[in-house]
């Protein structure tokens, strides 16, 4: 079965919102479908979501290959969902926030966070973690779900304070939405009728569960409608249309139209072309040609394509992107590869004020640490 | 409520039972502070289980004190978003038993982001829990595992024994720019009154107090069991002319080590009353601390006089399972004795 | 807005399976609905379940005085709820299992829960929790939903050893549907399809929660589309009705037809007439006529009408009805007041051998009963 | 692995790491018991993400060995379901910092319902979770809250620090009639091979395990923890004479409360090391216990070498925060030096 057909079959019968067919701008050669509307978005704009996407693979291979070399720790790879990711960011206004999950590298990105600090926690420093105050992101999240409740929450005290202007994205996984935070955080979401936007990205795998296994629920974007929420699908391999559905549902959360909710459930429906983190082998568990098919349908292909056929990209343009790209992420791994911490600061950031336990045990380290030195701490322990 | 102003004070006050001054805590806070909301199971319109948001609805509208779903991960898990946009969210957990659905957002996440996040964001919320058994309520409703969230380390804890610590406490805790979990003894919600000031007051979350000085021996304790402590004290003064120090630590977390020692630096004996079951309850680090600090100066083992290693059974039996005044002297006295 | 209406009102559009109008047998006067069909049930068997709702009634309002003159602990009433209790216990095989909530005290007793043993419990006795061995009653369960994923596993282990006679009937409340392992668990359900049948209890309320406040889905049943399972609405002030669609659920769990799921999701839509417990004023929350127009349409009212309509029952019997009730309460009362407890056994129960560090706080326990007497310790403690 | 006849036991052994004793634990037992089933996330085809179900799948089928939604709260309570059937369930949380979503079923439910219905049914269930740091693993991967649910009566708590004791205790615990919580130090996963029967056999789940004898001090400890503390035991013997006793507690809940105070009362001396933050951590209740039983023994404060009283940080400062034979060295001598 191809790709697109695949996308198609999970379609419902008889729920009107959560969309039967996913929507889709763009044709599996670039090509704009016969009734859709492309996203009123300038050249300059759709080249630097293209130059974004393009990053956001490279970055994955090199963080892989770091990971291969021991350079950093454990990585989720995005390869094949970077499209939506980068789509869903650029659809978001700066005064917006982006709860991420350990994979949305590229959404994280592209809302501000630089390289070097998405590759510092890899490299096990949590300065990593701490962006600058104007770029609104949050840590990412590593228990599953347990971002939907926060998101929700976030987005109703913006609801509460009459910030009418900010809004809140929240991404989470297919397999998230068997978790028990997905449901009451979506719930509280209709209840309280929040300017939040919920991306589950169903890549179609849960590490080796796929997604028939992970519920018997015909799609997952009707599963909005236990929550009296729209629920939206979406070829998540098609970057415009991801934009437009995200874009729409944003502006939807900050001004609604009449009795609209403001809350939007988005299933970006994509494949996990690579392994679920570098820890994984996902051969044992499933059929190596199924990613190919999916490859078919590629989100740089589709929408490199489409710029080439607007006359907006060229061979030229594409190799200095290239180039612009090597650079960018060199400059930032050689920051992440120079950054370094403190003890120290383990015990600063557990509390607004450091008890008198915890200076104790501090200090208590500190001391050992003068009289042995830091190499008796660097062991590995086995 | 009666108001008089307390001559020696001068400062306006109330006559108010524990669960009041709850209640006026939270409308004092939120009256001079707009970011203060409450949130919860039935803390709306019903005023709450036990009445401790009664009239805040009316007061302050349904945008601040806030009727949810019943959904515990969601309530916590919002409030931690409430707290990320500047507000100060108090979200009550009906009973403590019923906490445990929100366990993962409390300790993986709320006491948490400041460190996740290097420092740079926070959750300034207090999880308000009515907790401890003695009332003849039905199962789970008699929680008391504060020794769960005392070993979660960017929590803080906070237990009243009195209406003034009560409202006092949680102004502090809802000042706090950390996450408080703040339990409230309900055994004694209504056992007494206490002169609690209108205007609003901190009690620092820093102090154990000393409830009643003495020589011989320190009992600590916190929470409802301060009670039965102190009128264990009292009729060993009485029929034995032990000296009983009443210790009750107040805040659990982080706990007030110097005050815990150099107590015990004065008696050389203690004994710890708690509800919760013993094996892995607060007293075994309360008797860690101690001997740690003031080994040299230990007469005899220090007593645990706590729940015992059973789940709390139902009401018929809850009177021998909680410590009652008996045991607490009978504990006492062999620890004095040793 | 009567009842009727109301009831009727929260139907759904677009969800074909949660059925848009509930389904219902008797009208309010009793009268069998043109193109209804009563189910197949003796007149003894329709005599007797009119006798357990009354009873149940009765009870209801005995228990309620009691616990107003300190005999017996916070009493969680079900007036205005025993009519669908009572229809979904009757719907049981005697091998089939009940998860029943602090409310469902009929529905308990139907399937076999004596009434003293019903009562123990509000007596502070967990001895009424320990049924025969022939009766498939789990102790009841107030943390709210916990139940859910529990009668979901234990179905699931009857599909798996191939006990296909064996079914799981599990309740629930309109408020539990918020709680996260109320999702996990009917999930699991879809996934593993296993034979069980959930009931929500929708009674309009969670202690001072509305339905309407508790959830922006259109209806509680369509919740069940989110996990592939069918969900039923159902009148459930109407006893024959509950019955129907609870013994074709069952059936249906046993022995599904060509590629229907074993599960089901039973919206029964009740009101609580009383208070949420003992404890509760509901006066505080909503308005006092509300219950009046519910009880238009009592089960009681119905399904006596019903009956006499038929020739079933008469004067002379329902008499005979009430004694009996009388009786009965009056022996199980006597019976639940006598029961007695020794502190031991809350050491005993705790694990199956008491470990040693237990055997020593029990004797610790006993040795101070004996040096001060009982009475010591029944003081109570403020 | 390779098959040996061990000449001293004359029973069939294989050289296993931890985490194949596990396995192989699990193999036997579901080979004899029809009852027995595995289940949680990725356990089935993909064998876990540490391979501990690797290849039961195959073996004994999807209705044998299931792969579940990412749900542990489901995950548990239908394990309790499943228990309730006369199954033997061994639900595996992923890691130990997931199983918070699944704390109320744990601590609410499978702990508690022999006692709920006073000894009418009861929970064989064993829950097997990963814990600990030190193997660089993303935030929340490393976490060792073991004291969490020591304080819950009902439960059983083990954790295993040798590959031979994995198998045997995991087979206690299958065959316990009461829920257990099994904790695998994946620090030590594959550190080492011991000689592992291939039979079937129990460690019970009452003794903790002298691993080392010594007169000098009492160093407790379990799980991952006893590595370090055997190296700063041995080290301590070369270089300054010091004779330690390693107890290795293994059954965490109960406590075997006559071995730690046995050994105490032979050294006079004690330090407990644990990876958990020290406040409220099992440490604290070990040393409680030793001085209620045998005060009059004490010679030393009792030392604990813990994590600290902050969350676990990102590996790059996890030596750091683990007790690292250096720091265990240290703390003992402070306590023998007193
Ligand atoms: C509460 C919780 N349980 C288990 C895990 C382990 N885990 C990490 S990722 C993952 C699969 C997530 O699948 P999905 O939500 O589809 O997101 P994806 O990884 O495919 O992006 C699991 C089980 C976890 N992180 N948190
Ligand atoms: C986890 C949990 N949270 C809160 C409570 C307190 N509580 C008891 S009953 C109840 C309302 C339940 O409403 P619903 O599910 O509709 O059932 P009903 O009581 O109406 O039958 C609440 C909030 C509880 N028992 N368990
Ligand atoms: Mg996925
Ligand atoms: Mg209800």
């Amino acid at each position: 079965m191809s790709a697109q057909d695949e996308i198609e079959q999970q379609t419902i019968s008889n729920t009107p919102q959560a969309n039967a067919e996913p929507i889709r701008i763009l044709d599996e050669n670039g090509n704009v479908l016969p009734n859709a509307e492309v996203p009123d978005l300038s050249d300059d704009e759709l080249l630097s979501m293209y130059e974004d996407i393009k990053l956001a693979r490279e970055f994955d291979q090199r963080a892989i290959s770091l990971q291969r070399q021991g350079r950093i720790a454990t990585y989720a790879p995005m390869t094949g969902q970077e499209g939506s990711q980068v789509a869903t960011s650029y659809a978001l206004d700066d005064q917006d926030w982006l709860f991420p999950t350990y994979r949305e590298h590229a959404a994280k990105y592209v809302h501000g966070v630089d390289l070097a600090s998405i590759l510092k926690p890899l490299r096990g420093l949590r300065e990593g973690y701490a962006v600058p105050d104007d770029v609104n992101v949050m840590p990412e999240y590593i228990p599953i779900a347990t971002q939907v409740p926060q998101a929700m929450g976030m987005a109703w005290g913006f609801k509460l304070q009459g910030r009418t202007d900010e809004a809140v994205l929240c991404h989470l996984g297919d397999g998230a939405t068997s978790e028990g935070d997905f449901h009451e955080g979506l719930n509280f979401a209709g209840v309280f009728d929040v300017p939040a936007v919920f991306v589950c990205n169903n890549n179609q795998w849960a590490i080796s569960v796929p997604r028939e296994r992970q519920t018997a629920s015909e799609t997952i974007a009707q599963k909005a409608r236990s929550y009296g929420l729209e629920g939206i699908r979406v070829d998540g391999l098609d970057p415009l249309a991801v934009y437009k559905v995200t874009r729409d549902a944003i502006n939807k959360a900050k001004d609604p139209a009449g009795d609209e909710l403001r809350p939007t459930f988005i299933e970006s429906i994509q494949y996990r072309y690579g392994a679920h983190t570098t820890a994984d082998d996902p051969s044992v568990y499933r059929e190596e040609n199924e990613a190919e098919e999916w490859r078919e349908m590629d989100p740089i292909d589709r929408l490199g394509n489409y710029l080439r056929g607007e006359g907006i990209l060229d061979d030229e343009l594409e190799a200095t992107i290239d180039d612009r790209i090597e650079a960018h992420i060199d400059e930032a791994l050689g920051e992440a590869e120079n950054a370094e911490t403190e003890p120290e600061k383990m015990f600063e950031h557990v509390y607004d004020e450091m008890p008198a336990r915890l200076q104790e045990q501090m200090d208590e380290l500190n001391a050992l640490r003068e009289k042995y030195g830091d190499e008796e701490f660097s062991e590995v322990l086995e | 409520m009666s108001s008089a102003t307390n001559p020696e004070t001068e400062t306006k006050t109330d006559r108010l039972t524990l669960v009041e001054a709850v209640r006026d805590g939270l409308y004092t806070e939120m009256s001079q502070d707009d970011s203060v909301i409450v949130l919860g199971e039935d803390v709306g319109k019903n005023g709450g289980v036990f009445r401790a948001t009664d009239g805040l609805h009316e007061e302050f509208g349904e945008n601040r004190v806030v009727d949810t779903p019943l959904a515990e991960a969601g309530i916590v898990g919002s409030a931690i978003g409430l707290a990320m946009t500047g507000m100060k969210p108090i979200p009550e957990m009906q009973f403590m038993g019923f906490m445990y659905p929100a366990f993962d957002q409390i300790v993986s996440h709320a006491a948490r982001l400041r460190s996740r996040s290097h420092g740079q964001y926070s959750v300034p919320m207090v999880v308000r829990a009515p907790y401890g058994g003695g009332i003849r309520a039905p199962e789970h409703h008699s929680e008391s595992k504060e020794a769960f969230f005392v070993h979660e380390p960017g929590l803080k804890v906070v237990s009243p024994s009195t209406p003034y610590d009560a409202k006092g406490l949680l102004t502090a805790s809802i000042r706090d720019p950390d996450p408080v979990i703040f339990l409230e003894p309900k055994l004694i919600y209504r056992a007494f009154r206490d002169d609690v000031p209108t205007e609003s007051y901190e009690v620092p979350l820093s102090d154990a107090a000393i409830r009643r000085e003495g020589s011989d021996i320190s009992v600590y304790t916190w929470g409802a069991m301060t009670q039965p402590a102190l009128i264990a004290a009292d009729n060993l003064a009485e029929e034995k002319g032990v000296d009983v120090e009443v210790v009750d630590l107040r805040t659990l977390s982080p706990l007030d080590t110097e005050t815990i020692v150099d107590s015990f630096k004065k008696t050389g004996r203690a004994a710890i009353v708690h509800e919760a079951p013993k094996t892995g309850g607060l007293g075994a680090e309360v008797a860690s601390t101690i001997q740690e600090g003031a080994l040299l100066h230990q007469e005899a083992p220090i007593k645990r006089i706590t729940g015992f290693d059973a789940p709390m059974p139902l009401h018929s039996l809850e009177d021998y399972y909680l410590p009652q005044a008996v045991r607490i002297q009978e504990g006492i006295l062999e620890t004095v004795d040793f």
